[in-house]
């Protein structure tokens, strides 16, 4: 029996006493992995339920142990796992201790089940079509192939895939993203199960394909169907739930009405996640609960104070003109990927790329590096010319603009150690050149700067978590102290908390050390929160321009507008 | 750890994984393929060592004994000692499976690394080049040398490290493509260093590492093609204790003594066995720890 | 119109292919030609030699005939350009040491070859798809064991394999004829011989394939669907793992071959083994490099052949 | 490869050739105690009468490159399609065959052959005079195509003409006397072919070649088999046939199983009707379970040529210390584990008429004798190892050997005798060669070697013509590795070839052996055989002994055949 979450508190919370036996019961589950010698507990004395056409949602971090709640309710934790709990019922029946046969009655007919990135839980190598068919066929629903062809139309007309015959035979990599989910869904669908499992179904998706299958869940729900919606997104969660489970480290931390958790939440851990979250509101202030660090090094400080900025703010520090770039795709046509894109950067300003997956926005980064060669137009760091020089002329110069990529493990050499890495980028500092005493302790500074302990120095990046590496590449990229750092979806692999941590790290630096960013990201929220004018991108056109607050406040293009209104807000926002 | 998927830990976890699996466990077979391995490499060092009786000394008075106490693995038609004449054999087995190992790798990188370098029309060719000698098939390979060179110890160096080349300079090549593609290459770019560092501090030393298992996995089977020569009598000629020779050697005697053709074959399958479990066990510690699964 | 495009770049990619196939073939008859060369002492004599005529000094007049015979007089670019034009309409040259074509001499016996090549190359297949089926990522004794028996295959000399097969199957055990000839049954030594070797490094591929396609998202989606676990090996992993194999399958043509050939030596079979042992011992090199040039000509057939099976079995890499 | 060095390894090769290829040679068995005389025709009565069918399965061992030609492989094909113009009993009578009779001038020179009527090539030519003098030209005309290798040694420089008298009569001249002429004729090597045939040329020849014997070759499957299918209309059986007219057999499938573990595994599990060969190691397992044929060949036996050009062994003391210094008898013992006898006679072999058999005790095991011959040859010094060595060069002995197609038994003499003669300070060092080098000479040129294994197969000791003619007018003889030099034995040779009176031939002959032996340009230790082992429902195969042991099927049957 769970101490912290005994049963009665969870009635207490519910918010309308059952009528009858809920579809669903779950009671102290515990869910470990792993040889009885080493096991690792991932659920730790889990309950709730779930009425008849309610939608609850589960929330939390990676490692949280709320997909492996979601899958013990198909009987899908692995082989290796150990699922223990006092209560386990569905639709009335136990199915604690269920054969095989008898999970595979269950899966699919009575559950139904959406993973994330329809693009890997759709069989790449089949019609999408014979995946939807074959929820249809396993349960024998359909006799005749006619009637399973005319089924899965149906479906996915039902689910709102366009010309939903000729879909039905094409692979999932021939649909849109969002036509993909959807079939993704018409497969959980396919035999109306009383209860919808979705593990972060929008996940991978762009912000306006996920408004979209939001909706579509939405409807599914209103058929009256049960849901069970998991996420680490809050603002999603939000917009669905009738009921929310916070989980963290395999125990629920909080539970209640969605109403209460985004209105009143009670515990530390919800405030902080919810504080985390970058939006328009929290510029400016701190995401993460951390206190800014302190600053050691003089150097910088001096530099920070006496440095007069507003001469060079007139003059921009890195300036794009006009770009246009070209790729050549698979078959053999030229693909305009970025169209005509100006921009200016000025000392200690932070220009903020937005746009969709496809937009041209990390070829944009690409070339402000000079890693690519604009096809037309160029790039003047400030004010020599930077795309049009040699490599050679470059190299020099490089010093000046770094960049944080959102991969940071591709980004080590899985051999060097933190040291040498960090130890790498300070070799490049211009100007004095740094012995190498002075270099090991400016490590060990850097290291303190990006809020890690020295111990770091001697690991290894594939041994760092990502929040770590991310704090890594940070070092790196300030070592050589550069004037501009780009940074590339920086934040986009990780978990809302870190998101946080990162992000008022390099709030912090740019104060510190004035720097310039180029902040490229899909996520509004972030790029609001840290930018302060904004470079609108679609389809390697940059659409709008201008201020944070004037282009995500007050859109006038179309497509901004569609974007801003496609973001999910958190629906109980706190006062 | 398929409920991991797609959560956003997924790959982290995954690699925490596999890294601590790597540190805590040795397996078993590692252990005893080392044992075999450290026998082996005794045996072609000192093979005094670990005879028990000359190898090459005539008992006419016990021809065909089978395995014993006093010989090990039973005796040849001579009456010598077939355990002694293996560990005396290992040297010359081992010694073309290196060489054969190093000349082939010594040609694909140079060939392998200057194509994934080059690039354009040197690639191209090299490329093309590798695909033609690719086509060619090992042993056919060895004997057209053979047949146009004879038969020595360096014929079939040659041979067998031509022969296997190509598969290793592809290999190479795209190893070398694969690391400058990666992001810590542009990184150092990025960081304004030049091709030349680049090439010294990154791309070899990531692009070669991988290639330390190819050298234990090609040594085993270069062997196994060396005696495959020496099997069809192409090789090394008796009274040479050469593990292809022996198992020629022994085929006319199978019927009736059977050990003087298994013993040898088990010989050649233990080494390359060894060998590769162990090339294999650091593939998976350097996968671990250096590519991305 | 999409399906006239499709078609436009299909045959585009075939005939591409097409070309690089035949470049490589015409690279491996220079090398072959070349490397000719290589060979100490003058050709004639080695013809005479192996010839084994009834004269004690060759006489300078017979070494021209022979010389002049064979082409040998020519400049070596004259005899280069000769070769290509010859291989390029199948004539491979004239044996040193029988009496006909090197053409003729190996279509006669390259049917067993291909034969054995072909069936050992299917049985192999099977083999790995009934094991990887019924016992990869079972996470139990039989599924680690598995990988094991194939690197264990995998490092087996297929001639010594042979061996031990004829001798304990068709001399003790009587199951199979020692002197198959091209019957059925004689088959199946052989192939059994060359499909464990193989299979070796088949199964290895396709079944670290199929334990990793196991973990994907696609498969447990699938399972939450209901859909039985065989179901889902045959329906959905199957295809993917196979991926690796089939790429694999068309790299080992060359291994296949040599494979053959030491196992035709070890059972007496017919086919190009024992002409290839032959013409190496008699230092018959047209049929040597022959033997050589067709093998690669195979081997382009085979990748060729690969890669249309892989478009079909991953439409995807039609538009790659 | 300078050219006279491979001038000289061309002599080598065509005698190597022989040794290796016909593996009987390194391989071949007999129990010493076993009775070899003629086994077929001393059982051959006990059987009933002769049923006809079945085709025989006989496993071989070799495959030649063409189905007929001079080396002994392709002798045994040829005796099953060809026949020859006259046979060889066993104890050297010549018996009619496809002449059925014969008259030779006074002088020696001339002999004129009567032919068989109404004898037809299988592809329907008739076999007459003309057939068989265009046959004999070609033999020893310059034309590749159609020179026979064998004849050719025995008769350049002695045969003069060969013309037509009349459709079925023809006359043979010679220039100087030859008495061994109808030995050679008699070999099936000179098997007459239908002239027709050779018209189409070698390369078809030797694919499909045309004979009149009782055999036809249907068809021949390159690497596998040459299946041979009976002549229905055979007529021209020898004299030393059992019965006239077709085979009783409808074929003979013809197998090459060059492994020997192949071919008597298929005899064991009854996939072989016959093979040739049993390994050494098989060979008491052969004995009990199955009939064995067997006919050691006359010519030279198996022996080690010693280069007698330069020393060490140009001293004839230094070559008979050598044979002294190893225990071959207990070395052949070993290595052929009781299946081949131990032969000292390394002039001529066993089955030849002309065969002393007190010489085949020569040179027994003396390592005395040996120490004190090389003493007396200046050989006196040894150093730490007891190897000896004379003004400052050691006393080395390089053997050059080919194992490319046989199995170890014969190669472990050689190791033997390395090790035997060590004692008495001989380095022997052994040069396993692989046959593709062996082709091209390597370790057989004249500085490369001492001692080289070889032999020359022959019905009796006519082969002295070829294997010790000396270098006349700068003439090299290419079949003499030994390099061994005698103008008187070359004397003695011309005149018994010349000899009318047989016994006078013989005495001339055995005196020839006599000198070989006191000189000891060679060594022996075993003989050549040509054995085949039988299942038991298979009666009346015999060999040749008349001439070389070929395998004669024609008069081949089975016991349980309808």
């Amino acid at each position: 029996m769970n101490v912290t979450y005994p049963a009665a508190s969870f009635r207490q919370n519910a918010t309308k006493p059952p009528a009858s036996d809920p579809l669903l019961t779950v009671q102290n589950l515990n869910v470990s992995f792993g040889p009885a010698h080493s096991r690792r507990a991932v659920v730790k004395g889990v309950s709730f339920r779930v009425e008849e056409g309610r939608c609850v949602a589960i929330v939390g971090e990676s490692g949280s142990g709320k997909s492996v709640t979601a899958r013990t309710l198909v009987g899908l934790t692995g082989a290796r796992s150990h699922v223990q709990a006092d209560r386990l019922t569905f639709q009335g029946k136990n199915i604690d201790r269920l054969g095989d046969r008898e999970w595979r009655a269950l899966r699919g007919k009575r559950i139904g089940f959406v993973l994330q990135d329809a693009l890997v839980s759709l069989d790449p190598l089949r019609p999408v079509g014979k995946e939807i068919g074959e929820a249809l066929s396993v349960h024998r629903a359909i006799r005749t192939r006619a009637d399973l062809t005319e089924r899965v139309v149906e479906l996915l007309n039902l689910v709102g895939v366009p010309e939903p015959a000729v879909k039905a035979r094409q692979l999932p990599h021939e649909l849109s993203g969002g036509q993909r989910q959807r079939a993704l869904i018409a497969t959980a669908i396919a035999l109306d199960p009383a209860l919808l499992i979705a593990d972060e179904p929008t996940t991978a998706l762009d912000v306006t394909i996920q408004a979209q299958i939001l909706d579509l869940l939405s409807e599914t729900r209103q058929r009256g169907k049960a849901m069970i919606l998991i996420s680490h997104n809050l603002a999603v969660v939000s917009q669905m739930a009738d009921e929310v489970i916070v989980m963290r480290h395999g125990e629920i931390v909080e539970h209640g009405s969605s109403e209460q958790i985004f209105g009143d939440p009670r515990h530390d851990y919800t405030r902080g996640l919810l504080k985390a979250i970058p939006s328009v509101r929290s510029r400016g202030s701190r995401l993460s609960s951390s206190t800014a660090p302190r600053f050691i090094s003089a150097e910088g400080e001096t530099r920070a104070l006496t440095q007069s900025n507003m001469a060079q703010r007139c003059s921009p520090l890195l300036e794009a003109e006009r770009l246009v770039k070209r790729f050549r795709g698979p078959d053999g046509k030229l693909r305009t990927v970025v169209n005509d894109v100006s921009f200016r950067l000025g000392h200690g300003e932070t220009l903020g790329i937005v746009g969709e997956s496809g937009s041209g926005k990390t070829t944009v980064a690409r070339m402000a590096l000079a890693l690519e060669r604009p096809d037309q137009g160029e790039v003047t760091l400030e004010g020599s010319p930077w795309t049009a020089a040699t490599e050679k002329e470059r190299r020099q110069r490089r010093s000046d603009i770094s960049v944080i990529y959102q991969d940071p493990l591709s980004s080590f050499d899985p051999r060097w150690t933190i040291e040498r890495v960090i130890d790498d980028a300070l070799a490049r500092r211009s100007g004095n050149p740094l012995d190498r005493a002075s270099r090991q302790s400016e490590v060990s500074e850097l290291l303190d700067l990006v809020g890690l302990s020295p111990n770091f120095r001697t690991g290894r990046p594939l041994e760092l978590s990502g929040g770590q590496r991310q704090r890594v590449a940070i070092a790196r990229a300030i070592a050589p102290r550069p004037k501009i750092i780009v940074c590339d979806e920086p934040v986009a692999a990780l978990d809302v908390s870190i998101q946080a941590q990162i992000l008022d790290l390099l709030g912090d630096l740019k104060s510190h050390l004035r720097v310039s960013y180029l902040f490229i990201s899909h996520d509004l929220g972030v790029v609001h929160h840290l930018s302060d004018r904004v470079l609108v991108m679609h389809h390697g056109v940059a659409v709008e321009a201008g201020g944070a607050d004037d282009v995500f406040l007050r859109p006038w293009q179309p497509y901004t507008r569609k974007l801003v209104a496609a973001v999910p807000q958190l629906h109980f926002q706190a006062a | 750890m398929s409920f991991a998927n797609g959560s956003p830990g997924h790959t982290k976890a995954f690699i925490t994984a596999r890294v601590l699996t790597g540190a805590r466990m040795f397996p078993v077979p590692v252990y005893i393929a080392t044992v075999f391995t450290a026998f082996f490499l005794i045996a072609a060092i000192a093979p005094k060592l670990l005879q028990t009786h000359d190898p090459l000394a005539l008992s006419l008075m016990s021809p065909l004994r089978a395995p014993s106490l006093t010989h090990w693995l039973g005796t040849d038609q001579s009456g010598r000692d077939l355990y002694s004449r293996i560990v005396a054999g290992t040297g010359q087995s081992l010694s073309i499976g290196l060489g054969a190992t190093a000349l082939s790798l010594a040609i694909a990188l140079i060939l392998g690394v200057t194509a994934g370098l080059s690039g354009g029309w040197i690639d191209n060719v090299l490329s093309r080049l590798f695909d033609a000698l690719f086509a060619l098939p090992t042993l056919f390979l060895a004997l057209l040398f053979v047949s146009l060179l004879g038969t020595s110890v360096s014929t079939l160096i040659i041979a067998v490290g031509l022969g296997t080349s190509p598969g290793y300079a592809r290999m190479v090549r795209v190893q070398v493509l694969r690391v400058k593609a990666t992001g810590y290459v542009e990184a150092a770019k990025a960081l304004g260093h030049s091709p030349r560092g680049i090439l010294f501090k990154h791309i070899l030393p990531n692009a070669i590492s991988p290639l330390a298992t190819m050298f234990t996995l090609g040594i085993g089977q270069a062997i196994i093609w060396a005696s495959g020569l020496s099997f069809l009598g192409l090789g090394v000629a008796p009274p040479s204790s050469e593990w292809g020779a022996l198992l020629n050697a022994g085929r006319n005697y199978v019927i009736y003594a059977w050990w003087l053709e298994v013993m040898p074959g088990i010989a050649i399958a233990t080494f390359a066995l060894s060998v590769t479990v162990i090339g294999q066990y650091v593939q998976q510690r350097l996968e671990g720890r250096i590519e991305l699964p | 119109m999409n399906a006239v495009k499709t078609i436009g770049h299909q045959s585009l990619w075939l005939a591409r292919r097409l070309l690089s196939g035949l470049i490589v073939v015409w690279a491996a008859a220079t090398f072959t030609f070349f490397v000719q060369f290589l060979m100490p002492g003058e050709r004639a004599q080695i013809i005479f030699n192996a010839n084994s005529g009834n004269v004690g000094e060759i006489p300078r007049d017979q070494l021209l005939a022979i010389n002049a015979k064979y082409g040998f007089d020519q400049p070596v670019f004259v005899q280069y350009g000769k070769y290509v034009r010859d291989v390029m309409h199948g004539d491979l040259g004239q044996s040193y040491v029988q009496y006909q074509p090197v053409t003729d001499l190996i279509a006669r016996q390259i049917g067993p070859t291909i034969a054995l090549a072909f069936a050992a190359m299917l049985t192999a297949w099977i083999i790995t798809i009934t094991t990887t089926v019924l016992f990869a990522g079972r996470n139990n004794i039989w599924s680690k064991a598995l990988g094991g028996f194939q690197v264990f295959l995998a490092t087996l000399p297929p001639y010594w394999l042979a061996t031990i097969l004829l001798v304990v199957f068709a001399i003790q055990l009587r199951l199979f004829p020692v002197v198959g000839g091209n019957t059925l049954m004689g088959l199946v030594l052989p192939t059994m011989a060359l499909a464990l070797e193989i299979y070796g490094f088949l199964g290895q591929a396709v079944l670290s394939g199929f334990t990793r396609v196991l973990d994907q998202p696609f498969i447990t989606s699938s399972r939450m669907r209901g859909t039985g676990d065989l179901s889902l090996r045959l329906r959905h992993a199957l295809r993917h793992a196979a991926l690796p194999g089939i790429t694999l399958s068309g790299w080992i043509i060359g291994k296949l071959l040599s494979g053959a050939v030491l196992i035709e030596a070890v059972f007496g079979r017919q086919g190009l083994g024992g002409v290839l042992v032959a013409a190496s011992s008699t230092r018959d090199v047209p049929v040597v490099s022959g033997v050589i040039l067709v093998s690669a000509a195979l081997f382009v057939a085979a990748s060729l052949i690969v890669d249309l099976t892989i478009q079909l079995v991953d439409p995807r890499m039609k538009e790659a | 490869m300078s050219k006279p060095a491979a001038a000289h390894a061309a002599f080598l090769l065509k005698s190597l050739n022989r040794r290796v290829k016909s593996r009987a040679a390194v391989i071949a068995i007999a129990m010493s105690g076993l009775s070899i005389a003629d086994p077929v025709h001393a059982e051959g009565a006990s059987a009933g009468k002769p049923q006809s069918g079945g085709t025989i399965r006989y496993g071989h061992f070799q495959e030649p490159p063409c189905l007929y030609g001079g080396w002994v492989q392709q002798w045994y094909l040829q005796r099953q399609f060809s026949d020859n113009l006259v046979a060889r009993a066993e104890d050297g009578r010549i018996l009619p065959w496809l002449a059925t009779a014969w008259t030779i001038s006074d002088d020696r020179k001339t002999y004129t052959f009567q032919i068989k009527p109404d004898v037809k090539f299988t592809d329907g030519t008739s076999l007459d005079a003309q057939a068989v003098v265009d046959n004999i030209n070609g033999w020893l005309s310059d034309s590749p195509e159609l020179e026979n290798p064998t004849a050719g040694p025995y008769l350049r420089g002695i045969f003069e003409s060969a013309a037509v008298a009349d459709p079925l009569t023809f006359k043979i001249t010679l220039k100087t006397p030859f008495e061994p002429l109808l030995n050679v004729f008699a070999q099936s090597s000179q098997g007459i072919l239908s002239p027709t045939a050779l018209k189409r040329g070698k390369a078809v020849n030797c694919e499909s070649p045309v004979g009149s014997g009782p055999f036809i070759v249907e068809k021949w499957n390159r690497g596998r088999n040459v299946i041979f299918r009976r002549n229905p209309n055979y007529n021209s059986a020898p004299a030393t046939a059992k019965h006239q007219g077709p085979a009783y057999v409808e074929g003979i499938e013809w197998r090459f199983l060059a492994d020997p573990t192949i071919r008597y595994g298929s005899l064991l599990t009854g996939e072989s009707d016959v093979v040739y060969h049993i390994p050494a190691v098989n060979w008491q397992d052969a004995n009990s379970r199955f009939k064995i044929v067997r006919h050691l060949t006359g010519g030279t036996p198996l022996r080690l040529a010693l280069f007698s050009e330069r020393p060490p062994f140009d001293d004839v003391r230094v070559r008979q210390a050598f044979a002294y210094a190893s225990d071959r008898r207990a070395a052949v013992q070993a290595a052929f584990l009781g299946s081949l006898p131990y032969e000292g006679n390394f002039a001529l072999s066993q089955s030849s008429p002309e065969y002393v058999s007190e010489l085949s005790k020569s040179y027994s095991y003396d390592i005395e004798k040996a120490n004190k011959l090389l003493d007396e040859a200046g050989w006196a010094e040894r150093d730490a190892n007891g190897i000896r060595s004379k003004n400052g060069k050691a006393l080395i002995i390089r053997i050059t050997y080919t194992n490319a197609f046989s199995p170890p038994d014969g190669d472990q003499v050689l190791q033997i005798i390395q090790q035997q003669a060590k004692a008495a300070g001989f380095d022997v060092r052994l040069q396993p060669t692989n046959q593709a080098d062996f082709w091209a000479g390597k370790n057989l040129g004249p500085n490369d070697y001492e001692v080289v294994p070889l032999y020359w197969v022959a019905p009796g000791a006519e082969i002295y013509r070829i294997s010790y003619k000396p270098d006349l007018n700068g003439v090299r003889n290419p079949f003499n590795p030994s390099r061994y030099q005698d103008l008187p034995l070359w004397d003695i040779i011309q005149k018994a070839e010349q000899a009318g009176d047989k016994a006078q031939r013989t005495a001339l002959y055995q005196q020839a052996e006599r000198r070989i032996i006191e000189n000891a340009p060679s060594l022996s230790y075993t003989v050549l055989d040509v054995t085949l082992a039988l299942a038991d429902n298979v009666k009346d195969i015999w060999l040749d002994s008349g001439s070389v042991g070929e395998p004669v099927f024609s008069d081949a049957y089975f016991t349980d055949k309808k």
